[in-house]
């Protein structure tokens, strides 16, 4: 069976130009980058280029990057490192409440260890607006973190005027940008920030790397203690084959950006298009304002998992905000904050192209989609609508 | 994930539908936890004749609702009183831990559904 | 010109077959473990293959496993992660001198959070009596923390009885085992540790892969917050290729253990008895209860990277704690716990074996070590002793 | 890391040794530190006819010595004096920045010699 992915915002094919990138890292140079021999002073001048190429893509200086193994650590790291660094100065944080998980928890892990932290809230297409986060500032704030784009819903967030916002009140800004970087331009400098966390996999990179920028001059605690690695900032064995892949990935997402957008927008379009003719399914996210590879919808009466799996059987590979298909088994707080009621939120589809998807892989899905839809919808006891289905609360029965 | 059985009885669910003329119907679940079954059975002789079966939900739900109305059907009502979670887990070749008690509704809807007949039996 | 590696505790080679594991990995199977579609599903799998046979090298459950990125992330994990989870408890730490960084460093950053740690010293050897951490032991007392073997010098500490005090009094015991696991038998179980850390670019497994082995009922608070991933305790997509190898890794290290201690050990006497035959040439580190791959030396007179580097220029590379050496220009703390004075720790060397170090090297290397030292202290103005020198600090002029 | 310059210098030094007869001697540097430099010259009408190294240290150190010691010999004192630790970098294609200031003790060394030269001469 032909197999369509379209999940690209839950990670990626490596590109092949990357893998091979990386394949002399896993043989012949296999050093260890802090030693003054051959293999290690080859590993070395490899990261340290691949330093250079991942700091183009967004515009930064070499030495304003930072690897790490993942954006979740980049975000933990953003959000711990500043904190503990400017404690002294004043201990709130301001966040939207659609941050993803990685930077929520530390959020909630800092308010237990005595800050305090002011949640954003979004409208209903997921926008934060800029005076909300100008309102919520107090003389206490010294960090101020809000996701680029929602890998859930696609909407791409004001972030030059918040930027611009934190800039004028001398406050840290700290940028998500996982699911954005790579994808759309994403320029350090015109955005305002003094930290962003990115993530090689979500451009056709590995798995394994990820970066913090950190904006020469802001004072960040590390997450990770030890060695001299990454100028005293990250310790560990450097990962020299994904901080590779990282590099050349990077360099291949500046050069393709364009024709990337190019190719996934109006196949995006179609799908929505397409979808918002089917009875009682909506768009989520900003019709405009959004990743242009996202499409995510909410569909009535049927619930997420399900449809992921029969599209699964049809070889579509999509994702759902759904209870069901996640394993905290909780409906996402993406689509509490924009307003979808929790009953509304287990329907939940998100569909995300990449540079391999094709017309015909949008034919497929849209005579695909409507039918998996029907199938369930037949099976399902509110078909006809919610009646009956009032109850407000979940509480999980053991 | 699921297992083969599991998949089987989700993509080609048995009893599918609604049933008018229901000599009982349970419901139970939450479509705010993500699932919600709702059994229909029809009862002759005290022994379950038909039973139908509406289902919003995983993948695992829809399955279990699928199992317990073939397990149910032909049972007396005793019998299908003693349907449980487990039995109808272990029937599927088991159910990954965390859909253990959300997604596995099936007996709970049946023995509804089984009551609401007793009770209009009753009247 | 034909290289020997003598630097297998920096980092190692990857396994053939721990290279072939992994291929699969960044080609197909690419999906991201948490999604619910085939790719997802294999790589999930292949997840959980490997958590089992990574438990299996330290005889710990798999569910006791948490992947990271790196033994550095797991030292900090361990040290934090327990501080944080336990601080009701009480606020005492104990580590020994001999720590490595990502040990010593987490530990004075919870000294600047209000913990107080005690740094129980070590012996000539670099042994660590675990008596003197009895002695530490007060009823703050809430984790224990302490190196399984040196890198530097390669002395083995007798951890399954610090284990065994540990248990006794109730307290959460921390091994870093980065430099042993995979090299010569850990059991988690024997040993009597709540929490090790161990890394599997030591065993010749791939960089970008760490675990923390966290006993059943042992509370940990996260280090990277976010997602589910690692059953909520770490968060980020898996880095799923190197998890993989590093259960490959592990899964060979088990198998082949006895054989490559068997093959270097008796390597190791061979460089240990030449060089001692050299004047003023001493071995650090305990001469029996040491890693069996592991030779270190002070050499008088002449410094470290000066030998390293002209030893790479004759093809072998090894490593040395001389301050010049390291990018932190700081003589090793661990030579110098050791009590070895500051001006004969420049002169330190450290030659590690591996399993494809060959008899031919070694003659090789014991042909070529001496004379690298002659033509040092040729130009050494010490050649003849260390009269003058006895200015005891080192103050870095600008 | 090094320069080929660099480890040129380092591999092959020049005028490496003591000189029992030397006109003036300078040490510079720690051997706590890693890094010890001691220079001799012979003085002939005010101009440096020969200079020897001898240098515990790193392979900055040595190269740095080696260079100082090129660059000295036939030099005037005063031409001497004006090296410095950048013209010797310089001299050797750079050195890494974490070198600069703990293995590039050249100059200062020479400078000693020289002082210490003119002292015995003032005597
Ligand atoms: C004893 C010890 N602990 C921790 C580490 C850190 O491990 P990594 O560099 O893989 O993060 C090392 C590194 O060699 C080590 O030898
Ligand atoms: C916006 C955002 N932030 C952070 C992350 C975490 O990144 P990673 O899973 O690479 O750690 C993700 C993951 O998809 C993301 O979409």
């Amino acid at each position: 069976m032909k197999t369509i992915y379209m999940d690209h915002v839950a990670t990626n094919p490596l590109h092949p130009e990357v893998l091979d990138a990386m394949m002399p890292y896993f043989r012949e140079i296999f050093g260890n980058p802090q030693s003054i021999y051959e293999p290690g002073i080859r590993a070395k001048e490899a990261v340290e280029n691949a330093r250079a190429s991942t700091a183009a893509l967004i515009n930064a200086k070499p030495k304003e990057i930072i690897f790490t193994s993942s954006g979740a650590e980049a975000n933990n790291f953003a959000l711990k490192g500043i904190a503990y660094a400017s404690r002294n100065k004043g201990t709130h944080i301001i966040v939207s409440k659609i941050e993803h998980h990685s930077v929520l928890n530390p959020a909630r892990f800092l308010e237990k260890s005595g800050f305090a932290v002011t949640y954003v809230p979004v409208d209903k297409y997921g926008t934060v607006d800029p005076d909300d986060v100008k309102k919520a500032i107090t003389k206490e704030t010294i960090l101020i973190s809000v996701i680029h784009a929602s890998p859930e819903i696609g909407t791409i967030q004001p972030v030059d005027e918040i930027g611009r916002i934190a800039a004028e009140k001398g406050i840290v800004f700290h940028v998500d940008a996982v699911a954005s970087a790579g994808n759309i331009p994403v320029d350090v400098r015109s955005l305002n920030v003094d930290l962003l966390t990115f993530a090689a996999h979500q451009f056709y990179g590995p798995k394994g790397a990820g970066a913090l920028y950190v904006k020469e001059g802001t004072r960040i605690v590390p997450l990770i203690y030890g060695g001299i690695q990454e100028g005293g900032r990250r310790a560990g064995t450097e990962n020299v084959p994904a901080i590779v892949g990282m590099g050349k990935a990077a360099e291949i997402a500046k050069r393709d950006m364009q024709k990337r957008i190019e190719h996934v927008t109006p196949l995006r379009d179609r799908i929505i298009d397409s979808a918002l003719k089917i009875d009682k399914v909506t768009l989520t996210g900003h019709p405009e304002r959004r990743l242009p590879g996202h499409a995510s919808f909410v569909v009535e009466y049927i619930e997420g998992e399900a449809m992921l799996l029969l599209l699964a059987g049809k070889g579509i590979y999509s994702a759902s905000g759904s209870a069901c298909s996640s394993k905290a088994l909780k409906a996402s707080p993406v689509l509490i904050s924009i307003g979808i009621p929790a009953h509304l939120a287990q329907g939940s589809v998100v569909f995300t192209l990449g540079e391999g998807t094709t017309g015909e892989d949008i034919d497929y899905f849209n005579e695909t989609f409507p039918q998996v839809i029907g199938r369930l919808r037949e099976i399902s006891p509110y078909a006809k609508g919610w009646e009956g289905a009032e109850d407000p609360t979940c509480t999980v029965k053991k | 994930m699921y297992s083969e059985k599991v998949m089987d009885h989700f993509t080609n669910p048995r009893n599918v539908g609604e049933m008018p003329d229901a000599d009982g119907v349970g419901t139970e679940g939450n479509p705010v936890c993500g699932d919600v079954m709702k059994i229909f059975i029809k009862v002759k002789d005290d022994r379950i004749t038909d039973v139908k079966f509406q289902t919003f939900g995983c993948g695992a739900a829809i399955a279990v609702s699928s199992m317990v109305t073939e397990m149910a059907k032909g049972m007396t009502l005793d019998e299908a009183m003693k349907i449980t979670k487990s039995s109808l887990a272990d029937a599927l070749d088991g159910l990954p831990p965390q859909k253990m008690h959300c997604s596995n509704l099936g007996a709970d809807a049946l023995h509804k559904a089984i009551e609401d007949y007793r009770k209009k039996q009753g009247k």
